[in-house]
């Protein structure tokens, strides 16, 4: 099968269907017309779409917590705990690494070894090994809307097992879920298999179900240029769109300076909004998600408390639909529910303070908002170029000429030619501009506010500021200033 | 030739890139042949390239929380393998969640690894043990 | 004596001298020649005003907790362990309550009572019972310039010892230690002991020893508008002046909205320089504190964090010279030194992060600026006018005729006609005006926030909204919403 | 004469005035005679007041944590004022620091009041036992 972004017929899809269903016994659980059906069962209060929907409307920002174990009354344990005891808006279901990478023997081991250590052994809730009435079991015992989270290369089986089961919104996109999260996979092959997972929401959309789709905004984490991960987002975003997908969340993980954070979110929803017009998708709501900072965080839990409320103000002043919520556990492992729920009330309380407040859009920040547009807009213009108009296919070509180009990507098929550092305000540049294909304005931009900081931190602008930079918020800074 | 070897490599499915390129950096700056795997290296790939570079020491980097599973039966192997006695080291965030280090630590030497490193250890703690441990000056 | 803005002669500061301190035993442990020369002893780094100053021309903002115990043994190892294990760059010294009251013997008791039961009976540290021996154990044995905190109308006994004793700062004023911590003492003689230890102060200041002064700013620390207290910090900052302090610190209680409190914190400076300098006080140095919100905290942790990093937020991005560091036990009770700690850290987290970062000076940010100098100068003249000119008769008189007039206060010289509210973005304002001398304009300004808030609450403006607001934050909200 | 009076205040050397202001203003939308002592009330104001006003309940409210400094004694002193049996109510931030609950109770019901609530007890609360206790409908 080649590459190409086009709606999959039916036929394509349904054949695709049988080799997927076939990879693991639980697949054998789903048939779509009674997922279908049971989908349609649940009310309008316990689907992302509408929840998510509303906030939009109400301008409100909503709070979503990570959290996955590997045993099914434990989870539901979990998720139970964070509704009630720190007031999750949404739920997520995150899955451990093994099903992420098609392991299921692997998480099967882990299930058994779980329940003989009394602990859970797993990373994330194995949703494969679970199947279809696992995950029903999960999604019918809590009160909210439930999203699959992880981090899946080919998450076809995963997505039909869970959609099945009653879970609403599931996150993920060909480039999203591969540059971070695997080494050897083509990106030819996970957006082929994203658009499967594209192509079924498309189907339930089609049949009058509505499954929010989520890219992953933030990808490796660390040091990502707003306008590298917003064009990832809007081609996922687009690709989604083409499949029938029609409820979208783009993603933005906050990087530390105010200003460039809330111009990240502002740019993000116009930036999706004009190339899902320009390609003609008119029916699709678009909804944004601020994670708070995904890169390492401080191991002491009071300073990790700043970080997460910090997080929250800006998604608030932002007015992001919803926020993903750290914990103070973050820096050590996988959080106990408690830490998990002290997340969610630190946010929350922010949050709902800054509810009726937001950053006024003052010059700085149009200024700030214009040059991710601009940038983005150089990066997915060539993207499409490359791709003589074809966005999947550009996007291929893309990451091999390094026009996308993702910072400390552990896939061998991401360049790493660019190079991020902070400017002097904590705002992150481009200080290896490798073949991101900007114009000599933005690239003197960048260099420019590099150059800024290089006077301020009395040394010149070198790998050395990306370095310090990596490890300063975990030692309580947000730029990595040289030792005096 | 002074300079001793380590391979280093984060185990399993991990796939935290970040901390193993800062160490590979680190480590030759103090003076290190490294051989760096990247990420998802298996227990057999570390192996085969402690052999053939003949590394003094295995640096194992574990973040995502599996570390415990994907560590079992690697000093088992290096024996058979004839890597006897080679220094075993395993960092990072190395099981699931929050939990006590000495009991952790006694976990991992059971394993047979010889030093076992928390959460966010800096680069010039390993790099100080290491050149005790391997006798550089 | 008469109360007038004079400073006071050298031989009526004497005379008064002797009366201050034969109050209490320990008085006559102070010999002032010999303090001086202590005082001199004390190295640079270990000064309140050379930290400030070096804090000002850095642009930074340094963190002070609150905190006090019994005995003297138990509060060095408390502030020990909130400079190491906190990161506090400035220390407080919390008095206990019995000595704001001069009730010495009481506060004997307490001590006797704290020894006994084997922990702090007394809700701070009794500076006048421990003496001047006792206040420089405490001063010797940290690294970091220490504050008297407390909240005494007659503070003269209590600035003799602990000056004395080596404490480089001393809170409090004759209005802001009055109306919020008093029932039934007159103002004309808080004043008149207060300008005592401004006195003080430039007696030490004549000889080369500068001691820091800093007016409370939050006063009852519920729903105080900006222009409010900052009226009463210009009038205590312009009264310290005129007996010789050279150094001052005007403070101001966050109230929960963004462009509201920076807006409050530029103000003030604003404000403070310029009554300083229309006075002829060309040498003072002032600087600013914000105080993390002063009212009811919820009684959750995690919720209490939220709180105490937004104000640190907003004390960063006013780039106000210091910040006060609530604790997440504030709705329970006197921290734990750990609990303490935790909020420093937290705090310094977001600050460190915030460091290089300010709000841009915009059009919003401007207007509200512009409205709080407006209300804060109509207070100040009407309070000069009806002192013919003289600030401290103008203060007696203006507190009289409800010109200042403090929300909640317990003093009964307060005219508590004044009502305050938040409007629909949770700025502080004007519900009932009372007496408070504003124009139309200033009057139609609060009144058309308020009525933008009642059409969105859907309901009109009324006290009940004031009663909402002061549960609003415990109960995770900034505005009191009612009930849907 | 239906209406049941409570004698209510801040005690000791207690300046905390928010709190007292809002009970005074919810215990007397609710029903009640209320005397409100405001701020810094010694014992003997309570016992004045309660007899003066023929009240049927003292509420001792403390926030600024000497609460059981001040209110040692005040039973007794009730007792020989002749105010016998009089309900006696406690309140607010009543200790120094955070402390059990149960262990606080226990101490400040050995002095002699009948309840003791912990901190930010909500008016509704306060006011559904004061009906309990006074046998108001
Ligand atoms: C960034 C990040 C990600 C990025 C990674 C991007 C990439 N490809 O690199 C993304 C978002 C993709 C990600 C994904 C996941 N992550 Co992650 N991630 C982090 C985070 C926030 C920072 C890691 C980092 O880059 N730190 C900066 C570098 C410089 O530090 P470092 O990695 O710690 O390495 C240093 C030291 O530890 C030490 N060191 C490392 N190895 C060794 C070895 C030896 C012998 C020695 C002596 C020292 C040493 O030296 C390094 C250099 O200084 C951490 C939490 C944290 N630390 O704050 C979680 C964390 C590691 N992730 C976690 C998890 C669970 C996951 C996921 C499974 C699930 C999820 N949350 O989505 C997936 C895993 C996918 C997979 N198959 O591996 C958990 C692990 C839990 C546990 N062990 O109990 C953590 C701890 C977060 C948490 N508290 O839940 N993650
Ligand atoms: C505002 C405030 C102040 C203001 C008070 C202004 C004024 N004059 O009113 C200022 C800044 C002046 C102040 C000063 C001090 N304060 Co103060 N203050 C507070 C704060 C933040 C809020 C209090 C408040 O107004 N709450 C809102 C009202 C509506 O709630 P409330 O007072 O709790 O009352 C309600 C309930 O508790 C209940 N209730 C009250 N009484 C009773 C009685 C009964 C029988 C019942 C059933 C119910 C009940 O009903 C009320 C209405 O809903 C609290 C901490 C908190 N709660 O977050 C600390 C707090 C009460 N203060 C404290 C302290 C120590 C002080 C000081 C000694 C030292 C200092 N920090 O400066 C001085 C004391 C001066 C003195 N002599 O009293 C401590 C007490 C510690 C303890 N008990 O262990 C607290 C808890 C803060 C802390 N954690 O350290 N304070």
């Amino acid at each position: 099968m080649t590459l190409v972004n086009k709606k999959w017929s039916e036929q394509q899809f349904l054949d695709t269907r049988q080799e997927v269903l076939g990879t693991w016994p639980t697949g054998a659980e789903v048939d779509l017309d009674e997922a279908i059906a049971y989908q349609k069962s649940i009310p309008e209060d316990k689907r992302f779409c509408a929840k998510l929907n509303k906030a939009i409307d109400d301008k409100v920002t909503l709070i979503q917590p990570r959290a996955g174990v590997a045993l099914i009354d434990k989870h539901i344990e979990l998720l139970r705990f964070l509704e009630d005891e720190g007031g999750a808006d949404l739920l997520p279901t995150t899955i451990d690494s093994y099903t992420r990478l098609n392991r299921y023997s692997d998480a099967e081991h882990g299930i058994k070894e779980s329940i003989a250590q009394g602990t859970s052994m797993l990373n994330g809730f194995p949703g494969v090994n679970h199947g279809v009435e696992g995950s029903r079991k999960v999604t019918e015992s809590v009160k909210s809307p439930v999203q699959v989270r992880h981090g899946t290369p080919d998450a076809r089986l995963l997505a039909e097992i869970t959609i099945a089961g009653g879970f609403t919104s599931f996150e993920g996109g060909g480039i999203s879920y591969n540059v971070p999260y695997a080494k050897n996979i083509t990106l030819e092959h996970t957006m082929l298999t994203w658009q499967y997972v594209d192509r079924l929401t498309g189907y339930y959309e089609d049949r009058g179900v509505s499954i929010n789709r989520e890219p992953f905004g933030p990808l490796t984490g660390t040091l990502v240029p707003p306008s590298m991960s917003n064009a990832v987002a809007v081609i996922e975003a687009v690709v989604a769109a083409e499949q029938g997908v029609r409820n979208v969340t783009v993603g933005y993980g906050q990087c530390g300076n105010l200003i460039q954070d809330v111009a990240a979110i502002h740019s993000l929803r116009q930036m999706t909004d004009a190339y899902l017009k320009r390609f003609g998708y008119n029916n699709v709501i678009v909804s944004t998600v601020l994670h708070q900072w995904m890169g390492g965080f401080p191991q002491d839990e009071a300073k990790a408390f700043g970080v997460i409320c910090w997080g929250s103000a800006v998604a608030a002043l932002a007015k992001a639909t919803k926020v993903i919520v750290k914990t103070p556990h973050e820096a050590i492992g996988v959080p106990t529910k408690e830490a998990n729920a002290a997340g969610l009330r630190a946010t929350k309380q922010v949050i709902s303070m800054l509810a009726d407040q937001e950053m006024p859009m003052d010059e700085m920040l149009l200024a700030e908002i214009d040059i991710i547009n601009r940038e983005t807009r150089a990066i997915l213009e060539r993207t499409l170029e490359l791709g003589d108009g074809d966005i999947c296919v550009g996007t291929v070509r893309a990451f091999e000429a390094g026009v996308i180009d993702v910072p400390f990507a552990p896939s061998r098929y991401n360049a790493g030619n660019m190079m991020p550092a902070r400017d002097n305000k904590g705002a992150v540049r481009y200080l290896h501009i490798g073949n991101v294909p900007f114009d000599k304005s933005i690239v003197d931009f960048n260099q420019k506010r590099l150059q800024e900081r290089a006077k301020a931190d009395n040394r010149e602008v070198a790998f050395q500021m990306t370095v310090d930079d990596i490890y300063a918020i975990s030692n309580g800074q947000l730029v990595g200033r040289p030792n005096k | 030739m002074d300079k001793k070897t380590l391979v280093i490599g984060v185990i399993g499915a991990d796939v935290h890139a970040v901390g193993i390129q800062i160490l590979n950096f680190a480590f030759q700056e103090a003076g290190f042949n490294v051989v760096n795997l990247g990420v998802m290296v298996t227990q057999e790939e570390y192996i085969e390239a402690a052999i053939e570079a003949k590394a003094d020491a295995i640096v194992v980097s574990s973040l995502y929380g599996h570390g415990e599973l994907d560590c079992q039966g690697l000093r088992e192997k290096c024996d058979e393998a004839g890597l006897k006695d080679i220094l075993l080291y395993v960092g990072g965030n190395i099981v699931v969640g929050k939990q006590d280090l000495t009991e952790v630590e006694k976990r991992f030497r059971a394993m047979g690894f010889d030093r076992v490193f928390g959460p966010g250890t800096p680069p010039e703690t390993t790099i100080e043990y290491l050149k005790k441990d391997l006798g550089v000056a």
